[in-house]
């Protein structure tokens, strides 16, 4: 039977890797998550045939109450609040690690509760507690819980409900360090105490409790002094964390389906994790020692680092603006974090219709980073049903620029920055832009002259072919669409 | 025993590394949420431990952690495919190519 | 134990395709030795058993077997090594740019 | 003890994937072989260190006899060769898997001599016969000893010892459908005889000499029917079989180095061949059901497929060719197998020189499948040290031969043949091809108007834009490089 079980698990596992594999194409994969959930199903349905589970109203109880929650938020959510969902989530998975552990954990003390022997272990299905066991249930709490309550920071940051700034307390660092160091030490006290007895969890117990506290703390004073915006790395991060707590919780139980499925999310969030970092030009250190990001795209004063920038700026009208793309033949349309804020991802595909509508070339430029999670953009746009092909990535479009006639930047700001390029002394000094100021005619649409993300000044806006449309994205494009229809 | 789970550990996260490093940018969010949904996983572990526990509090222990691994299961395939859902190919009224046809592969 | 064996050998497999797959044609055939030194790994088996049989005529199995791996080993890397030793890149005397700069990478 | 050997042998593992993902750069390819030796270094002393091995002076005699026959192919063995040496090497790995498997077996036979009981064979560290154990063993027979015979003939008709051209016999295949399924009863008789005693290995030790004599049988019927110049794809199929014989031999030991590297060696090989096919175009099952290629570059009469070509054949002069390439502006090269045969690659790289001095633009255009293995011509030019960068593949260069001057083809046919492109009725028709054709002048540097590999006549040579140099490649490669000298 556990043979069976076992090869069942093997299929639920290379139905994840077919799933993931199919990810590497928009179109498969739709049906890469579909056979991803059934590897999942394959799994559950396995497990439930081994039967010895929760008494059955528990358990059916238990699956509708949290299919029904998770369903709830899956359709609830707005598209543009896919990080703070995919953080709460990752929250979920690392709190049900917490519990597991802690579960297994009571079971050795039952076992202990009725003699500290063998054959009440044997009773239970346990055998003596070993060094394995107790640094992987120790693990398993450890990641479990940091995940868990970093998560719950990041999903509080991401919608406004803790501060998006990066705050700290003095000796918040040396604080963080001792907890780490009394972690180490809650997981070595009970391995010492095996030397006494292999059948007593007592000191097992105390330090899951213990390690429990630590981590939960631990989780928040990780998240909390890194700025907003990064949350997404962050989320990322403990993503792959969450894929360790299940592996680590694979560990305790001898599961395949959990190592697996374990590793396979940790291998992945941890490079998703770096391909972000590289993208953004910034290694995950400086990530997570924090004070980067201030906050979700809220304006923020050029940073320290920026050059000041001299020169002066061009204003323009939807009227002139519309003028001018209705009349061009190439258009290269770069969304950034503002179109998201805005909500104007629906609008902006109006424009491309009524533009495509009288012969003009538009294409999109997605930057790797623009938004605020990887891919955002895309997701966006796709909302709005603007088909992929339209859509380019940084290097397929970056050589058009010289071609293009009107480059026009929507809410983007750091990744069509020259700074990038030119000015070594810039933070964002070597991270790939998208180069908008090659084209014939730029347009920036944007609220003020703020900065950006990074803080620093954009010298783009006072390039001589850059002129500013001034104005809440959504509402510049409105205008802009009917200024066109108009001509 | 030690020796097979950390083999299988490592072989996929060997996996994990290469088949992702394949996916494009452009659907790192899924990506994210999906693999994510992956991770809850520890339902599978939710109900063998449920399974086995004898006292009563530890057996809400096993419900807790079987609620919210669903919620994570179920949440998360679900969000992804929203998500794809909206990832679609179609003919747009005229094809709008790239700026030039050179330089695109 | 059977199954604890078979997940291995499907993740390996996995491996094995995931990172072929990335490698250019220009290297396929050292790939080739490689992998086929890679398969020689039966010295491993050679030398368990031959360390596990009793009668002699079985021993001289092993030893035969031993013999046969070793030289796929040795063969291979060598080979494979002398083939590689020739993949150098150097400045040529003048850059010989592909005919135009366009359509490449 | 066992558990430290298991984490050598995983050490062993990590390292051959990491040698693997090296050899996707020709920069990283030998540090990534080397790493893949080291691993191999570390199984074989884990598996010493774990003790209980051969008598130690055979144990030492084996691996110096072994290595020294090994080390000598290796550096005998030339360039031009490799296929045949690729094949001799996969021969001895399928042989090894043979006799280990048979050396199990016999200490299954010795333990049952001593007494059919559970007893005995504890004795000799044995579990009772089981299935698995059955037909694990068996499976490393029939792979082995298949990838044994098999490899030695595709090495005895790619150095010419047995004909190229595919043999058959009248009821062949019949004979070989025969012997596959006596194969099947082998296997079964001994798993039915499971069924009286599972400590009287006499069944199995029966079904493995006739698997044996078997498989020995239908590898040669399997390999002999192919074409001396198919023989690469087959090769490549065997090498994964013998990754898989090594894996099924770890199935009988339940040992893990040997299961993951067998794994790896298996898939790596079902690849190749499914790679060298598409750029074939043409299935696995169409190349193992033979009679296309029909030998190493013999001159081939045109196939009954092959369209008849009319029109008239230019032919020129070393001393025109050289005057067109020295006063060109771009030269493309475009070698074959014809350049191997004639083993010209260090002159053609002196002759590239000469232009290059003259500041003639010269790059190489390689085929997937030129010559008779994958990267056939890289490893060629490779070793007459032309740089790697000046190496280009087809899907990089095809858009250029618009733009070059001259286009000079030396030793290729297949591969620069139009007919793939425009000729619905040639065998060839939809593979890829070197749009040679598209470039100002062509030169074509064979020995005669033969066909190639794949038997077809090529309408190239009558193109108006066409020369041809007739002649060995190497010797009119001498000629043309002195002309130029002269020029
Ligand atoms: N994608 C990721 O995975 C990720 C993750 C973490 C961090 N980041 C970072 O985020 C940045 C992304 O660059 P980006 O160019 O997309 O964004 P950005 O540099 O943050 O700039 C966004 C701009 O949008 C404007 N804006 C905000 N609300 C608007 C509205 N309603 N209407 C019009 N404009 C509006 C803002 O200017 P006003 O205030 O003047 O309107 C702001 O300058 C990069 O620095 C990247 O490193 C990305
Ligand atoms: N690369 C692989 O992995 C692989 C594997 C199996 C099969 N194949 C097949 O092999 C073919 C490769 O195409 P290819 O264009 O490279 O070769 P090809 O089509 O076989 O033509 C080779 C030409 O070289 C000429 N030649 C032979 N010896 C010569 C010498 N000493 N000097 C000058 N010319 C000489 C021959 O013509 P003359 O007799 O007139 O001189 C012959 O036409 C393809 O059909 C491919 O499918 C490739």
């Amino acid at each position: 039977m556990q043979t069976l079980v076992n090869f069942a698990y093997l299929a639920a596992a290379v139905l994840f890797i077919l799933g993931m594999k199919r990810m590497n194409s928009p179109a498969t994969a739709r049906s890469g998550n579909q056979l991803s959930s059934v590897g999942m199903l394959i799994a559950v349905v396995a497990t439930l045939l081994q039967g010895e589970i929760l008494a059955p109203w528990m358990m059916v109880a238990g699956v509708a109450l949290g299919g029904a929650i998770g369903a709830l938020l899956a359709t609830r959510v707005q598209m543009t609040s896919m990080p703070e969902m995919v953080a709460a989530l990752n929250g979920f998975g690392g709190g049900a690690s917490v519990l597991v552990a802690t579960a297994e954990v009571a079971r050795y003390v039952d076992a202990g509760d009725e003699g500290l022997a063998g054959a009440a272990f044997a009773r239970h299905g346990l055998e003596p507690l070993g060094a394995m066991t107790v640094v992987t249930v120790l693990l398993s709490v450890l990641i479990g819980a940091v995940t868990f309550s970093g998560s719950f920071v990041a999903f509080g940051k991401l919608n406004g409900r803790v501060p998006g700034r990066p705050l700290a307390f003095p000796g918040m660092r040396a604080l963080t360090v001792l907890l780490a160091l009394a972690g180490l030490a809650a997981i070595a006290y009970p391995l010492a105490a095996l030397g006494d007895t292999r059948f007593d969890a007592g000191p097992l117990w105390l330090a899951a409790w213990v390690l429990l506290g630590l981590a939960l703390v631990l989780g928040v004073l990780l998240v909390i002094p890194i700025g907003g915006a990064d949350m997404p790395v962050v989320v990322s991060l403990l993503n792959s964390y969450s894929g360790l707590a299940a592996a680590s919780t694979g560990f305790v139980l001898r599961n395949y389906a959990l190592i697996v499925s374990g590793a396979l999310v940790g291998a992945s969030g941890l490079i998703l994790t770096k391909i972000m970092c590289e993208a953004m030009n910034r290694s995950l250190l400086n990530v997570l020692l924090g004070g980067f990001g201030t906050g979700g795209g809220e304006t923020a004063a050029p940073g320290p680092g920026g050059t000041a920038v001299a020169g002066t700026v061009r204003s323009t009208s939807p009227e002139d603006a519309a003028v001018l793309l209705a009349y061009a033949d190439r258009v290269v349309i770069v969304p950034g974090y503002g179109l998201a804020v805005a909500q104007a991802q629906h609008t902006v595909r109006e424009l491309a219709d009524q533009l495509q509508g009288r012969g003009v070339q538009v294409s999109y430029a997605i930057h790797p980073v623009a938004g605020r999670m990887p891919g955002h953009m895309n997701v966006l746009l796709a909302e709005a049903n603007v088909p992929y092909d339209q859509l380019f990535e940084m290097d397929e479009i970056n050589d058009q620029f010289d071609r293009t006639d009107v480059a026009l930047v929507i809410g983007a700001n750091d990744v069509v920055n020259p700074a990038a390029r030119n000015d070594a002394s810039s933070p964002i000094y070597g991270m790939p832009i998208l180069n908008v100021d090659h084209a014939k005619n730029v347009i920036v649409m944007k609220r003020s002259m703020a900065a950006g993300y990074a803080g620093v000044e954009n010298e783009l806006f006072y390039l001589p072919n850059n002129q500013m449309l001034f104005g809440d994205a959504k509402k510049s494009l409105e205008r802009l669409v009917s200024e066109v229809k108009a001509l | 025993m030690l020796e097979t789970l950390v083999i299988v550990f490592v072989l996929a996260s060997f996996v994990g590394f290469e088949v992702i490093s394949k996916v494009p940018a452009t659907l790192h969010t899924p990506l994210m949420s999906g693999s994510n949904a992956i991770s809850g996983i520890t339902i599978v572990g939710a109900l063998v431990v449920a399974g086995m526990v004898d006292s009563p509090w530890a057996r809400w222990l096993g419900f807790a952690a079987l609620v919210l691994a669903t919620i994570n299961v179920v949440g998360g395939y679900l969000v992804t495919d929203r998500m794809l859902q909206m990832f679609r190919k179609k003919e747009p009224p005229r094809p709008a190519a790239p700026v030039s046809g050179d330089g695109r592969r």
